[in-house]
């Protein structure tokens, strides 16, 4: 049976440190910000997003919602649009994966994502000098013009796989693997498994009343759970209502 | 002096003048260029585009522009195939406009695309469900069928007929020209669809997204219906300009009647047809996927308004001018109308392009803005004046409008019939 | 015979006849796979894969980190599942702790000859010499107080100690009420807060929404200033709201502890002795016990500092220099050791470069929140920079005492005192003191393990003092990493995300009348920096929350009445 | 794209989808292809002078391809269908069947232009004169001769050069216009002259039929008032104010009378090169 990874994520555990922005950073290669990069132009495989409740102080209460891909299973928006297929949803895992030697820059994909998940290379990929040392072998760096996003930390999955294997064990599904935002955040309010495997954590917590997911509505079957008690923080998983402090986006 | 290459009869303007039009443009040209060479070198960073702004102005100029250039293929169509034959009259000045659109377009879309050398992995690796991969597949081919389209016409040029070879294939090729029109008419019918599919398949945009019929959302189809109507409206318009500028007669007076006749019709049944899919679009698809229509509108500037000049001011407005014959042979009512429907297109491009990338979809999204860089603005100018240099040089040195040279003097009407009158007058 | 037009034709049928097979079709596919490879991005070295563990040292925190290694070089870094104190988890200043030491803004080299000379110059004309330790209780810190004692008139000057040195005890907690202090936002250990957090209720005093604030079970919006107010109010019997929550013990009260009312606070609901508990720290070998005496800044008196050598290297609290400048002398010799231009070092005369983590070789004593006393040690795991030094070393030669073995050394005192267990990283298993040698103990100190002393039987409930109350500020600052140098990724979370404020930006409610982006300063009675403005209505329109860092800190430490600025 | 590359799949959509691009592929080649075809087979059977007047024919002005026999009355409208080559014509060869034009040997007086009838007429403004010693002499007719004044230059054919029916015969060269006169009979240029006649051809055939495309005798009156129309027409179109058809006769250099003029265009239209 094939696995179909998911995450869930606990609002309510999460005070946007960031520790999973730079895990990924790191893990990914992704380059610091060029000089002119902004918060529209940078490259955040998964971005903490400040939310609030649209009230004014001392009425406000602000939340922090971590968005990665959200792994679309049906008609994967991306994977549809992409004229030279550098987009693929794996069978195995139910991942989308982006290849980006293959990709010509179009962004087609981009304006297809309606979770603003998928990130361009504006500029030519720099790091300070020596930096490059640290870089992570397993995964390779992207050059200027391609897109790129997460995908389930990619290099863990084959390297779990290669241990699962070296130790006798069925390497559809090793046990170990976990993206590195999961295993960076201090707090335990990213939680990953296997959506398919009902024993897992997350197909439990997936289930609960808490959960939810962003526009559900678009019936694109993300595979991404998020969890709070609050009734103000599930609203975000709504279409946008105008009016209501929506200027401030911080993150 | 270039008078040898001039077409024997016409009047053209002395080499000097020449020059003087064509200089500003060149200059125009020359900074186009230069703002698309610091985006080709430099990379996209030199646009104000970003991950939210993923397409900027270059895909809705694009869009517009192939758009105003459909009338090569709707003309050639209903030359060719519906033999409507007094549309002979533009046909070659139709050609032109269509290979300066399509490949001015094509053009920017190399520009504006991250990784521009492997344009070709389209080719080489292509997801047939992609309406890009339609759209590339359709534009080159196309472009390809407009280049030999042109052919003809450049060889028919005074100095290159003395040419044998040339002489002889131009005949040839005219012959079968009417064979490259059908594929064109293909090509163009998809890849207008396409353009339009384009965005009306972004499910993730629920401001896009249309449903449809068999593979392709409805918006496919308003974008080939549309194109039909503005390609002849714009031909209609250029036919003007070109008139006025080089104050010439260049068409007989019945074609443009017959151009705007077209049109308005076109123009008629795309109004009906679009008015049909928003309301269906605003109470069904739109609400079913968690978007009530009305928020849409509710973000500044975008209101209502733009809907209403989209569909009404630029859309029903032009097509009942177009098609009330009164008005239609008024000149002033005939090409204003023209212009409102060129408007009318360009605004829908715009929503649907623009529009769609500014409007928020998650909840904590703000609304977007964004402003084109001079270098984008740049390469678009470049297009514009590559455009009017290589419409200038077709227009001084080919036959854009074969009618020219009859209408230089009032020639007494001819009758058809060739019946013999007397024999044997002696 | 052949004719040259039947090679050609024979050339043109081959040609066309391969492009019916799939070879030149592959070719070119092959071609492209190949051509996929852009130039002048670099390639990571590849290697094999190892882990190492050490501890971190960019805050008093000190957690347990596993270091993912192509060969020795440091490629990512993960906290200790497991750990008794981090619990495995880390903040993002330690995930990115690698890539200090290629932070193009860490400070190169310094004139350490010439720094040296001065020096010997300061004390022969019999000038008071000084060490000031931004991280005292390591072992480097004993260093320095052999070293003061050797020279004569030699002081040894600490920051005020966090609850006069006393620990807290969160785990025993269950209501925490908290004046603007940080807690879920990188106070104490993160990963020991968190584990703790399921089991208080947390109240929240604070002008504006902080992390903290946001995550707390109760917050109560103060207008800026006002927070003294409130917590005398509460004390006496006031907001009754608060105090039926404070019914449910044992309470803790955080706050700034030079405020009486914290103290009081604390002693009204029995917080000492229960979530305020006295630590004794780890043994040191007894030849040092005639090091000199700690001695806390504020008690040095005034203009009397002829040497003053300030070890950043370890950041704890920070002490604004208009407070040390008037400790200092006419004619002042101050050399800071340091990895950043940023701290202490834009008002010494010498910057001497140090190393950073994880170059250094240091050890972190127990944090705040560790009611045990603790031994571990950051180990060096890539090479320093030929150009560093050591300021241990370099203050033990000015004196002529011997450390090269002082880590050594206590860790040998330690392992005599046969107290407490080691908690060994690579297999997460602790093994009693007592039954491990010496070599044994220190062998695993260096691959990644930590001592954790036992309780104290006979501790004595801590005895709080308050301090000269300073009025409080309407700048509420959020740290940053005290060291200074962040790695260059931390662009995620500021420029490209906004999600932290980043140095120099500083949040404003929208009201207040300045655009997002706006160069603007923040001003002070102690003067003016130059801020980027962040538009963010959660920020109550008369506070101001911009990030720490020395500069901020030597501004608005103590000081009131900030306010923003065009320029 | 092809079945063996990475990523291609055997699905409708790929088949539908490619096999549509392929087929257009294959229709745009085989139309090119097939015009070049075409061409390099009309290179080969047709002379290229006989390709360049088939291409000019359709290239002139609808009323300038009308048959002779509009000229003279009999329709009211005809095209001729066989670029001016009657000899193949088979309306012309019934109509002059039942009715050959009478030829009166004498001169004719038009307009003060003389057009002695005992020669042929060429539409291109060429005469043609049979001698007795079975050779034809060629030359500019009087309106031609007026048109041109005194040429520029004149550029004859080499003696032994082959001329053909509507090919190019010589080409005259007058201010700015630069035109080539059309051969009004298939035959061997045998000597050049610079008088009355311009060629002396020994024709390929000198049968009745040879001559039957041919203006002669009463036809050349109404023909030649409908060239002097067509000048009116060419002079005004080119800005003439002065007019000659109201009587006014044409003098020997009309190309000096109007000395502004773009007489390369006037001279086009009437020595039928468009």
């Amino acid at each position: 049976m094939n696995a179909r990874y998911g995450m869930t994520i606990d609002i309510d555990r999460c005070n946007g440190c960031g520790a999973c922005m730079v895990a990924c950073a790191v893990e990914n290669n992704i380059p610091p910000a060029h000089a002119g990069a902004n918060d529209r132009k940078g490259l955040t495989w998964i971005r903490v997003y400040k939310v609030d409740n649209g009230k004014e102080y001392p009425e406000r209460r602000s939340a922090f919602v971590p968005v990665l891909c959200q792994q679309c299973g049906n008609e994967t928006p991306c994977a549809h649009v992409c004229p030279q297929q550098a987009v693929d949803v794996d069978p195995k895992t139910g991942v989308v994966g982006q290849m980006p030697e293959r990709c010509l820059g179009c962004r087609y994909c981009m304006a297809a994502c309606p979770y603003h998940a998928r990130y361009f290379n504006w500029w030519d990929p720099a790091w300070p000098k020596g930096m490059e040392k640290t870089l992570n072998p397993s995964v390779a760096p992207r050059m200027r013009g391609v897109v790129e996003k997460c995908n389930f930390c990619h290099g863990r999955w084959h390297e779990a796989r290669e241990r699962a294997a070296a130790n006798g064990l069925a390497a559809s599904e090793p046990v170990d693997y976990v993206p590195a935002c999961v295993e960076a955040c201090p707090a335990g309010a990213i939680r990953f498994g296997n959506l398919n495997d009902s024993t897992s954590e997350v197909a439990h917590k997936s289930k609960e009343p808490d959960s939810f997911r962003l526009l559900e509505k678009l019936g694109t079957d993300p595979k991404i759970y998020y969890h709070s008690k609050r009734d103000w923080v599930k609203t975000i998983a709504e279409a946008p209502r105008p009016g209501a402090g929506k200027e401030n986006v911080r993150g | 002096m270039d008078k040898e290459f001039i077409t024997r009869g016409v009047k053209r303007c002395s080499g000097g003048k020449f020059l003087l039009w064509l200089t500003p443009w060149a200059l125009l040209l020359a900074f186009g260029l230069y703002s698309a060479a610091l985006v080709l070198i430099k990379g996209l960073n030199q646009t104000n585009m970003d991950n939210r702004f993923a397409f900027g102005l270059w895909i809705f100029l694009d869009l517009t522009v192939i758009a105003l250039g459909a009338g090569a293929f709707f003309t050639g169509f209903l030359l060719y195939i519906l033999k409507i034959d007094d549309l002979k009259a533009v046909i070659n000045s139709a050609v032109v406009i269509g290979l300066v659109c399509y490949s001015g377009a094509v053009c920017v879309l190399a520009v504006d695309v991250g990784q521009p050398l492997r344009a070709w992995f389209t080719f080489w690796y292509p997801n047939v469900h992609s309406m890009l991969t339609e759209v590339t597949f359709c534009i080159s081919c196309y472009l390809t069928v407009l280049a030999i389209e042109y052919l003809p016409i450049v060889l028919k040029n005074r100095r290159l007929r003395e040419v044998p070879s040339m002489l002889v294939f131009e005949h040839e090729l005219h012959k079968l020209i009417y064979v490259l029109a059908g594929v064109g008419t293909f090509l163009s019918f998809f890849h207008q669809g396409s353009l339009g599919g384009l965005y009306g398949v972004l499910r993730g945009r629920p401001f896009a997204f249309r449903e449809g019929l068999a593979l392709w959302p409805s918006t496919f189809f308003l974008f080939i219906i549309s194109a039909a109507a503005v390609g002849p409206s714009f031909i209609l318009l250029t036919t003007w300009l070109v008139e006025k500028i080089s104050r010439k007669k260049l068409v007989k007076p019945e074609v443009p009647g017959l151009l705007a006749r077209v049109s308005g019709l076109m123009l008629a049944v795309y109004v009906l047809a679009k008015t049909v899919d928003t309301l269906v679009w605003l109470n069904r698809t739109s609400p079913d996927r968690g978007f009530q229509g009305w928020q849409y509108y509710s973000w500044r500037p975008f209101g209502t308004w733009i809907l209403f000049a989209e569909i009404v001011a630029f859309g029903l407005v032009p097509a009942l001018i177009l098609l009330s014959p009164k008005l239609r042979a008024h000149a002033g009512w005939r090409l204003s109308a023209a212009a409102m429907a060129c408007c009318g297109v360009a605004l829908n491009r715009f929503v649907m392009t623009v529009q769609t990338l500014a409007l928020p979809t998650l909840s904590f999204d703000p609304f977007m803005s964004y402003y084109p860089s001079w270098q984008e603005v740049g390469t678009f100018l470049a297009v514009v004046a590559y455009g009017v240099l290589v419409y200038s040089f077709s227009f001084r040195y080919f036959q854009l409008f074969p009618q020219e040279r009859d209408l230089r003097v009032q020639a007494p009407p001819q009758r058809e019939e060739s019946e013999l009158v007397t024999a044997g007058r002696y | 015979m052949t004719t040259r037009r039947d090679l050609f034709k024979i050339a043109g049928g081959a040609a066309v006849g391969a492009l019916l097979t799939p070879a030149p079709w592959r070719m070119i596919t092959d071609g492209a796979l190949w051509s996929e490879n852009w130039p002048g991005i670099p390639r990571p070295a590849r290697g094999e894969i190892r882990a190492k563990f050490t501890n971190c040292t960019l805050c008093p925190a000190g957690c347990a980190m596993k270091a993912r290694c192509v060969g020795d070089q440091p490629i990512s870094i993960a906290g200790v599942a497991g750990h008794p104190l981090s619990h495995g988890a880390l903040c993002p200043y330690g995930i990115a702790g690698h890539h200090l030491p290629y932070h193009p803004e860490r400070l190169l080299s310094g004139a350490v000859e010439d720094a040296a000379a001065a020096i010997k110059k300061g004390i022969g004309e019999g000038g008071r010499i000084a060490v000031f330790d931004t991280r005292p209780g390591r072992t480097a810190s004993w260093t320095y107080r052999r070293a003061m004692a050797s020279l004569p008139g030699g002081l040894y000057l600490r920051p005020e100690a966090a609850l006069n040195g006393d620990a807290v005890d969160l785990s025993a907690a269950r209501t925490v009420l908290s004046f603007g202090v940080p807690l879920l936002d990188g106070w104490g250990t993160p990963g020991n807060v968190i584990q703790a957090r399921g089991n208080f209720r947390l109240i929240q005093v604070e002008a504006i929404e902080s992390r903290t604030a946001a995550m707390a079970d109760v917050w109560l919006p103060t207008n800026p200033g006002e927070e003294r107010a409130i917590a005398s109010l509460i004390l006496n019997g006031g907001m009754d709201h608060i105090a039926r929550e404070l019914e449910d013990g044992p309470v803790l009260v955080l706050g700034p502890e030079d405020w009486p009312e914290i103290v009081e606070l604390n002693r009204k609901y029995g917080a000492l002795g229960r979530t305020i508990v006295s630590r004794r720290d780890a043994p040191v070998p007894d030849t040092w016990k005639d090091a000199a005496p700690e001695m806390e800044w504020a008690d040095a008196a005034e203009g009397s500092i002829r040497v003053l050598l300030i070890d950043e290297t370890a950041p704890g609290a920070y002490v604004p220099w208009h407070s040390i400048e008037t400790r200092l002398s006419r004619d002042a010799v101050v050399v800071a050791f340091t990895a950043t231009r940023d701290g202490y070092a834009r008002h010494a005369q010498f910057a001497l470069a140090t190393a950073v983590f994880p170059e250094a070789l240091d050890d972190i004593p127990a944090a705040v929140d560790s009611p045990a006393g603790v031994f571990r040690l950051s180990t060096s795991m890539v090479p320093s920079a030929a150009w560093t030094i050591d300021p241990a070393m370099f203050i033990a030669q000015l004196a002529g005492i011997d450390a090269a073995s002082a880590l050594r050394d206590r860790a040998d005192a330690i392992c005599r005192s046969a107290r407490g267990n080691v908690f060994h990283y690579a297999d997460q298993k602790s093994t009693p003191m007592k039954a491990m040698k010496a070599d044994a103990f220190w062998k695993s100190l260096n691959e990644g393990a930590c001592w954790i002393d036992d309780l104290d039987p006979k501790a004595h409930a801590p005895q709080l003092v308050a301090r000269a109350a300073t009025r409080a500020s309407n700048v509420s600052l959020v740290e940053t990493c005290g060291a200074g140098l962040v790695s260059p990724l931390f662009s995620k979370l500021h420029e490209e995300s906004h999600v932290r404020l980043a140095r120099h930006e500083i949040a404003l409610n929208p009201a207040v009348g300045f655009c997002d982006g706006e160069r603007v300063a923040l001003q002070t009675d102690c003067g003016r920096i130059a801020m980027t403005v962040l538009l963010d209505p959660s920020i109550p329109p008369g506070s101001i929350q911009t990030a720490t860092g020395a500069d901020v800190l030597d501004l608005c430490g103590g000081a009131t009445g900030a306010k923003v600025v065009r320029i | 794209m092809l079945p063996w590359n990475y990523g291609f799949e055997w699905n409708t959509g790929h088949v539908v989808f490619l096999g549509a691009f392929y087929t257009v592929l294959v229709i745009v080649a085989t139309t090119v292809g097939n015009a070049m075809w075409r061409s390099r087979r009309a290179l080969r059977q047709h002379t290229i002078d006989e390709l360049r007047w088939s291409s000019d024919f359709h290239e002139l002005s609808a009323a300038d391809r009308a048959c002779r026999h509009v000229i003279t009355g009999e329709f009211r409208s005809r095209e001729c269908p066989n670029a001016f080559d009657c000899r193949k014509c088979e309306t012309h060869a019934r109509l002059i069947a039942n009715q050959a034009p009478p030829f009166t040997g004498d001169e004719e007086e038009i307009f003060g232009m003389a057009f002695p009838l005992d020669r042929f007429y060429h539409r291109g403004h060429t005469w043609v004169r049979r001698e007795p010693d079975g050779t034809v002499t060629i030359g500019l007719d009087e309106l031609g001769r007026r048109l041109i004044g005194a040429p520029d230059a004149l550029q004859l054919p080499a003696p032994g050069t082959h001329l053909s029916v509507n090919g190019a015969a010589f080409r005259l060269k007058k201010r700015d216009a630069d035109v080539r006169v059309l051969s009004p009979l298939d035959g061997e240029v045998i000597e050049t002259g610079t008088g009355e006649w311009l060629l002396r051809l020994r024709p390929d055939r000198l049968d009745e039929q040879a001559f039957r495309h041919l203006l002669c005798g009463s036809e050349v009156r109404p023909w030649l008032m409908r060239e002097l129309e067509r000048l009116q027409l060419a002079l005004t179109a080119e800005g003439a104010t002065a007019s000659l058809a109201d009587g006014g006769i044409p003098v020997t250099d009309i190309a000096a009378g109007y000395p502004k003029m773009n007489w390369d265009a006037v001279c086009g239209e009437m020595f039928l090169e468009p």
